[in-house]
Parts: C-alpha cells; sequence; structure tokens
C-alpha cells in the first residue's frame, strides 16, 4: 500500500543536514553570535592583558579558550529548533535510524566550528598575534583546528542530547562540556604554542595522536550511546 | 480484504510518568479498517496513549502492539505505517510548507515525493502558499500542513490527536479524504467533541485519570455517557 | 513482594565488621611496622591514606560506569541505584582524595596544589567532572528518563577517566621523583605490605558504604510504601524533585 | 621511636584527621537517619494500631 522504503543512514542524515543549513542560511544566529563572541573576545583579552600582541602559550591559550567558549555556544543551541515545534518527535517517528541525527547534527556543529575556528584565527593573527605564521604553520593550524573542532562537534552533540530534555538546560551544557573537553584542550593548546611561537615551530607527532585519539574514543561512545538519549 | 487480524491491541497498558500513572492499565483490541475514538477530560491520558502508540513512548508495563508488532520490542518495523497527529505541527518555522514537507518525505523514503507533496498541498489548498516560510501561517494553516505531514507517507494507521482543532468547516471538508473514514485506515482518534466523535466511531474508549472506564461499541454508547466522562 | 533475598544490606554487617578490623590493622602497620621513607621522612605516612583513597575513587567510577551498561542493557533500577551509589560515594572519597594528595603537597614540596604532579591534576579534572552529575540527575524530573541519562553519563565519563589521565600525563614534565607509583611495584616489602593492607580497608570501607547507603534508601522506600498502604486516601505520592534513583516497591 | 617528633608530624596527623572527619560525618548523617526512622516508624505504628482497632482516631492520634 505505501509507496516508501524507510531511508539509509545516509540520506537521512542528508536530509537532516540540509534542513539545518537551510535553517542556518535563513536565520543565521548561531554563526553569527559564535563569531561575535570570538571577537569581542579578543578584545577584551587585549585590555585584561594589558599586551598588543602576544605569542607562545599565552597565544595558544587565549585562542582556544575563546574558541572553547564559542563553541559552547554553539551546543547549546543545537537542538533548540527541534523543541520549538515538536520536530525532534517529527525525526523519531520517521522509520530513519537514530544514529543519522546524530551524524547530521555532529556534522552541522562541525561545519560551524570549521568556519567559525578559520575565521577566529585569522581575525586572531590579525589582531593579537606577535609572530606570523609561515604557509606551512597555517596549515598545521587549520589541521588543528579541523581535528579539535572534530572532537568538539562530537562530544558537543552528545552533550547537546543530554542537556536538551533537562530544565536548566543552558548551564548542564556548561558545566559538562567543559571537564569533558579538557585533555582535548591539553592536547591543541600544547600543539599550537610552537606554531605560535617565534621561530619556525613545528607540529608534535603525540599530540596529534591525543587529538585522534580522543576524537575516535568519544566518536565511538556517541555513536554507541546516543539512541539512549533520543529514544524513549 | 477480509482480514480478521486486529491493527491495534493493548494489553494491561501501563505509563508511568514518575510514580503517576498517565496510563493505568488500558486493555483494547481495534480491527483493521476500525476507528476508535478516545473520548476524556485534559490530562486523563488520551495524548499519552496516542504517543505510546506512535512509539514516541514506550510502555511502562503491559504490552502495545500495532499491525502484530510489539511496539516495547519492534517499533521500528512499524513506524513507516503509522501516520501520527499531535498538537504540535513538528514543522519548521524558517522552513517553507513544500521544505518541510520534502523534509519529511526524505525521512519516509517516500517514492515521487514531489508529486505526493503537490497533490497533498492542493487538496488541503496550501499550494499558493506553499514557499512562504511556515512561521507567518495561522492555527488553521499550519494544522492543515500537519495533516498533509502525517498522511504523506500513505500510512495504514492515523494517530489523530484532535484532527479538526482550529479548522474552519471548508477547511475541514479538505482534509475529510485525507483524515476520514472514507480512506479505509484504521485510526485512533482523540476528541472532545461527543456528538462529532461519536459518529465517527466504531469503538468508544473513555479514559479518566489514566484508566478506561468506558469501552464500548459506538452503537451502544450515547452522548450523554461521554457528556458524563467529563464530569 | 519483597524478600529478605533481595535486601540490599545483606552481608552488611560483614562487610563492616572485616572494614573496622582491616583498616585499624592496616593504619596500625602504617605507623608502627613500615619503616620511615629515606627521601621523604614521616610525611611519607600519607601515601598510605591518600593512594588507596584515590585507587578506591577511580574504581567506583568505574563501577559507577560499568553498572550504567548494566542498566541501559536491563532497564533494571537496581543498576541504576548500584551506579548511583558508587558515583556518589566516588564523589565522596575523591574530595578525601584530593585534600590529602593537597596535605602531602604541602609536607613534601611545601605548596598546597602542585601543577606538576599529573596524578593530583588528573583527580582535579576528574573531581569536576563528576561533580556534574547530581546537577543532571537533578534537572531531570522523569525518573526512567534520569536513570538513563545518568547512566550515559556515567558511560560517557567512566571513558573519559583514563584519556584524561593520559592527557594530563603527557603533559606534565615529569620532574618529580616518583617513590608514590600508585603500582606500589617498587615499593620494600613491609611498606608494600602496609600500602596493601590499607587498599584493602579503604576498599572494604567503600563497599561497607554504599551497601549501607543503598539499604538506607531501600528502607526510606519500603517505608513510603507502607505508608500509602496504610493511609487508604490517596495511593498517589506527590511529586518530589530529587537526584536520588527512586525505587519502587512492588 | 624518639622522644620528639619527627618532622612534618602535623600534616601527616591533618592527612589522617581529614580522613577521620569525613567518616564522622557519616556518622552524624547515620544518626539523623536513624532518628528519622525511628519517628517514621512509630507514626505508622499509630496508624496501624488505628486500623486494627477499628479506627478510633481521635484517641490515638495524639500519640
Amino acid at each position: 500500500m505505501s509507496a516508501a522504503r524507510p531511508p539509509s543512514t545516509l540520506s537521512a542524515a542528508r536530509a537532516v543536514l540540509y534542513k539545518e543549513l537551510t535553517l542556518e542560511r535563513r536565520a543565521p544566529q548561531t554563526l553569527t553570535a559564535m563569531a561575535l563572541f570570538c571577537a569581542s573576545a579578543f578584545v577584551i583579552f587585549h585590555f585584561a592583558l594589558g599586551r598588543d600582541a602576544i605569542e607562545g602559550a599565552l597565544a595558544s591559550g587565549v585562542l582556544w579558550v575563546t574558541l572553547t567558549l564559542a563553541a559552547l555556544l554553539g551546543i547549546g543551541r543545537s537542538f533548540v529548533a527541534d523543541r520549538e515545534e515538536g520536530g525532534l518527535d517529527g525525526f523519531l517517528l520517521a522509520p530513519a535510524p537514530r544514529s543519522a541525527l546524530l551524524i547530521a547534527k555532529a556534522t552541522t556543529l562541525f561545519i560551524f566550528l570549521l568556519i567559525v575556528g578559520l575565521l577566529a584565527a585569522l581575525l586572531f593573527s590579525v589582531l593579537l598575534l606577535g609572530p606570523t605564521p609561515s604557509a606551512s604553520q597555517w596549515a598545521s593550524i587549520a589541521l588543528l583546528i579541523v581535528l579539535a573542532d572534530l572532537g568538539i562537534a562530537l562530544v558537543g552533540t552528545l552533550i547537546a542530547g543530554i542537556a536538551i530534555q533537562t530544565r536548566a538546560r543552558d548551564l548542564i551544557t556548561s558545566i559538562l562540556a567543559l571537564p569533558l573537553l579538557i585533555p582535548l584542550l591539553i592536547a591543541v593548546t600544547k600543539a599550537s604554542e610552537p606554531l605560535l611561537s617565534v621561530g619556525a615551530g613545528t607540529l608534535t607527532g603525540r599530540w596529534l595522536a591525543l587529538l585522534g585519539l580522543y576524537d575516535l574514543i568519544f566518536g565511538l561512545l556517541a555513536y554507541a550511546l546516543f539512541d539512549y538519549l533520543v529514544e524513549d | 480484504m477480509a482480514n480478521t487480524e486486529p491493527a491495534v491491541v493493548c494489553s494491561g497498558l501501563v505509563r508511568r510518568y514518575g510514580e503517576r500513572r498517565a496510563l493505568d492499565g488500558i486493555d483494547l483490541t481495534l480491527g483493521e479498517g476500525q476507528t476508535l475514538v478516545v473520548f476524556g477530560p485534559n490530562g486523563a491520558g488520551k495524548t499519552t496513549l496516542l504517543r505510546v502508540l506512535a512509539t514516541l513512548l514506550r510502555p511502562s508495563d503491559g504490552s502495545a502492539s500495532l499491525l502484530g508488532s510489539d511496539l516495547r520490542k519492534e517499533g521500528w518495523k512499524v513506524r513507516s505505517k503509522i501516520g501520527f497527529l499531535g498538537h504540535q505541527s513538528l514543522c519548521y518555522g524558517d522552513l517553507t510548507a513544500r521544505e518541510n514537507l520534502s523534509y519529511h518525505a526524505k525521512l519516509h523514503g517516500v517514492e515521487a515525493p514531489a508529486a505526493r507533496i503537490e497533490a497533498l498541498l492542493d487538496q488541503t489548498k496550501l499550494s499558493d502558499r506553499g514557499d512562504e516560510r511556515v512561521f507567518g501561517y495561522s492555527r488553521g494553516m499550519l494544522q492543515r500542513l500537519a495533516i498533509c505531514r502525517a498522511v504523506l507517507h500513505e500510512p495504514e494507521v492515523l494517530l489523530l490527536d484532535e484532527p479538526r482543532s482550529n479548522l474552519d468547516p471548508a477547511a475541514i471538508e479538505q482534509v475529510e479524504p485525507l483524515i476520514g473514514a472514507a480512506a479505509g485506515r484504521t485510526r485512533v482518534i482523540a476528541s472532545h467533541d461527543p456528538a462529532g466523535g461519536l459518529a465517527e466511531a466504531d469503538l468508544v474508549l473513555g479514559l479518566r485519570s489514566g484508566a478506561a472506564i468506558l469501552l464500548e461499541q459506538a452503537a451502544e454508547v450515547t452522548t450523554d455517557q461521554i457528556g458524563e466522562l467529563y464530569r | 513482594m519483597p524478600t529478605t533475598k533481595n535486601l540490599y544490606g545483606r552481608r552488611l554487617t560483614g562487610y563492616a565488621i572485616a572494614t573496622a578490623i582491616v583498616l585499624t590493622a592496616s593504619i596500625a602497620l602504617a605507623f608502627f611496622y613500615a619503616p620511615i621513607e629515606v627521601d621523604q621522612g614521616f610525611s611519607q605516612k600519607i601515601f598510605y591514606i591518600h593512594v588507596p583513597l584515590a585507587i578506591v575513587t577511580l574504581g567506583g567510577f568505574i563501577f559507577g560506569g560499568i553498572f550504567g551498561i548494566q542498566y541501559l542493557r536491563s532497564g533494571d533500577t537496581r543498576h541504576d541505584l548500584r551506579s548511583y551509589t558508587a558515583i556518589h560515594q566516588g564523589l565522596i572519597f575523591c574530595i578525601g582524595a584530593l585534600i590529602t594528595g593537597s596535605i602531602w603537597a604541602k609536607a613534601a614540596w611545601g605548596q598546597w596544589w602542585v601543577w606538576d604532579e599529573p596524578t593530583l591534576v588528573s583527580f582535579l579534572i576528574v573531581f569536576l567532572l563528576y561533580c556534574t552529575y547530581q546537577p543532571l540527575r537533578f534537572s531531570i524530573e522523569d525518573p526512567e528518563r534520569q536513570a538513563r541519562y545518568a547512566a550515559v553519563f556515567a558511560v560517557v565519563a567512566g571513558v573519559f577517566v583514563p584519556v584524561n589521565f593520559i592527557a594530563v600525563r603527557l603533559a606534565s614534565p615529569l620532574i618529580h621523583p616518583r617513590v608514590l607509583g600508585s603500582s606500589g611495584g617498587s615499593l620494600p616489602n613491609d611498606m608494600r605490605i602496609a600500602f596493601y593492607s590499607a587498599l584493602l580497608g579503604i576498599t572494604l570501607l567503600f563497599i561497607t558504604i554504599c551497601k549501607y547507603e543503598m539499604a538506607s534508601k531501600h528502607s526510606r522506600a519500603q517505608m513510603a510504601a507502607l505508608r500509602r498502604s496504610l493511609s487508604e486516601e490517596s495511593d498517589e505520592p506527590a511529586a518530589i524533585r530529587t537526584a536520588a534513583p527512586r525505587i519502587a516497591i512492588k | 621511636m624518639s622522644n620528639t617528633l619527627p618532622p612534618n608530624t602535623g600534616y601527616v596527623a591533618a592527612a589522617y584527621l581529614v580522613f577521620l572527619f569525613i567518616l564522622l560525618i557519616y556518622i552524624v548523617i547515620m544518626a539523623i537517619r536513624a532518628a528519622r526512622v525511628e519517628r517514621e516508624l512509630a507514626e505508622l505504628l499509630t496508624k496501624a494500631d488505628q486500623r486494627n482497632s477499628g479506627g478510633t482516631p481521635a484517641e490515638t492520634s495524639s500519640q
């Protein structure tokens, strides 16, 4: 009777991703807020630190603290549109695999974080960064942003899935996300430190390995546990 | 069509919210193609019953099955055969009606979605405004769109929570072929309208505080009996 | 019907007695049997309380995660109660480990907090994460959902613990001579005996307290059920917001 | 052991005191619980008595 066949994980995920990106294009709130937050944070750091130019560990810390806090904004918004008119129920009613939602949401967050991360890194190099990174250093920074944003997107989606059903959504998001992201931040700040210093600093393998390990472990965890968060 | 297998079976169905029992031991059997109308005051458990049948809530105790599949264990098997219409439209305000329907069509894997969507929008007189964002819609338009969404994938079972709320008489007529008895679908309808609800029912269920206090063939029930439920 | 077989306090007395004996003996061993350590002197005695507290804390968190998995697989609320109790008590032991660790840092290095002691720093991070367990539970009203989300948290956090240790260890310069190797493998024999008995004592204490907690929660729930059955009026208790698992009395 | 205390005794004592203190807090918690259990049981016993004696709440409720 019905001319319908349940969609594959990939096609369902693509449908959700397309919907997410359309929504953000129509009402670009999340990306704008994240980018503005980064810019304001850099200005605040300029005055709070009393420095015109920073480098090394300090620069790495300022950049990544800013990006992490901006990521919290994105994580907090992740499921908001789905709450408003029951969009989450709409997904759950469909015969689509639940993991499609995780994949689509994490990809959306990943894309947002990449855009904001690259914009913020450029802005940071103009506003605050003392030394000028070489082309290969820029490539390394971009690689770090990709690896770190992947981890933040996976953990962030898991946390957003937990927080959406709680009363104090914003509070839960922040207090859960920050400690969970500490290992990732240790790795990425240590790895970017030489890249933001004077001289030809390069990437260290062990930090990349740690970032990769973090992404892998929390990716698998999110995949294994996400069903329990959306099913009822 | 002489299929005698029941479409909906609940036995001892319980759904708890914490200690509170929103559904307290519901037993019922509904044959294929029949219509069950659920009456009861607000908070009696109508919406909870529909959400359990729609696989959105898991039964806490007892069992519920739809088209032969136990909802607790194999709810995923029947999802493509359920059309659910709740209080919310399940549509995104920043998408147009067409985009919303095409999103749900993709999630349901509907074949030839564009033609199906156009047909539904025509039927509900939404075609002209189908490219407008949904947040500008009136409640009635939103309800028509939600009905389109619910029947988009030609479900075999319809779960309708007050489907005609916010609709004017003309609109009720438009959606009749989609959610009315004529389509031949098994239906579970939550209603506040004793006369109208009774008219389309084969079976009547009366709920109060989660318990079934009335379960009869519609022919045996009078509107007064239903009015009694709300006292 | 509750049977004596399913009581949470089963063998509680035995554990309590064993804890009293072993813990007293181990503290006596630490002070009167184990020799004064050469490098650190008398302050090394803190080792016999700090390290077992730390190890038992981690054990509690990991068991919290394991019970979390079991809850997710079975939906049996007994596992939720176990997971909750293990994490809750683990958090209290964690506070003990942090404070004793801080005192030890002061005694050994003259500062209340040292950032280049990776184990201590890891503990602080783990502590911060597990501190969110209670607020998370509290912010979810439906008990079934609360249990499910708490179990997801328990599993994620349980996996987080080792990842975090690796990350912090990699980031530390490792300049301190580590007499305090947590394995105890490099210890002289007499110190090792004192250490292992202390570890056993603290483990027994942890189990005793967990069993006591569960028995106490269960008896409260039984009491509430009794009250309901005696006061015929309504069997519907008022909705209470709480972080603790609710125990159904059949 | 000699008559003079070894150095750092205070810190060792403090560490063990922290442990003792946490245990003592537990005793406080247990005390509160025991008191509550006793009170609730007394209340329930009164109720059970009322029931068994055919329900004369006015006489027994003041207990």
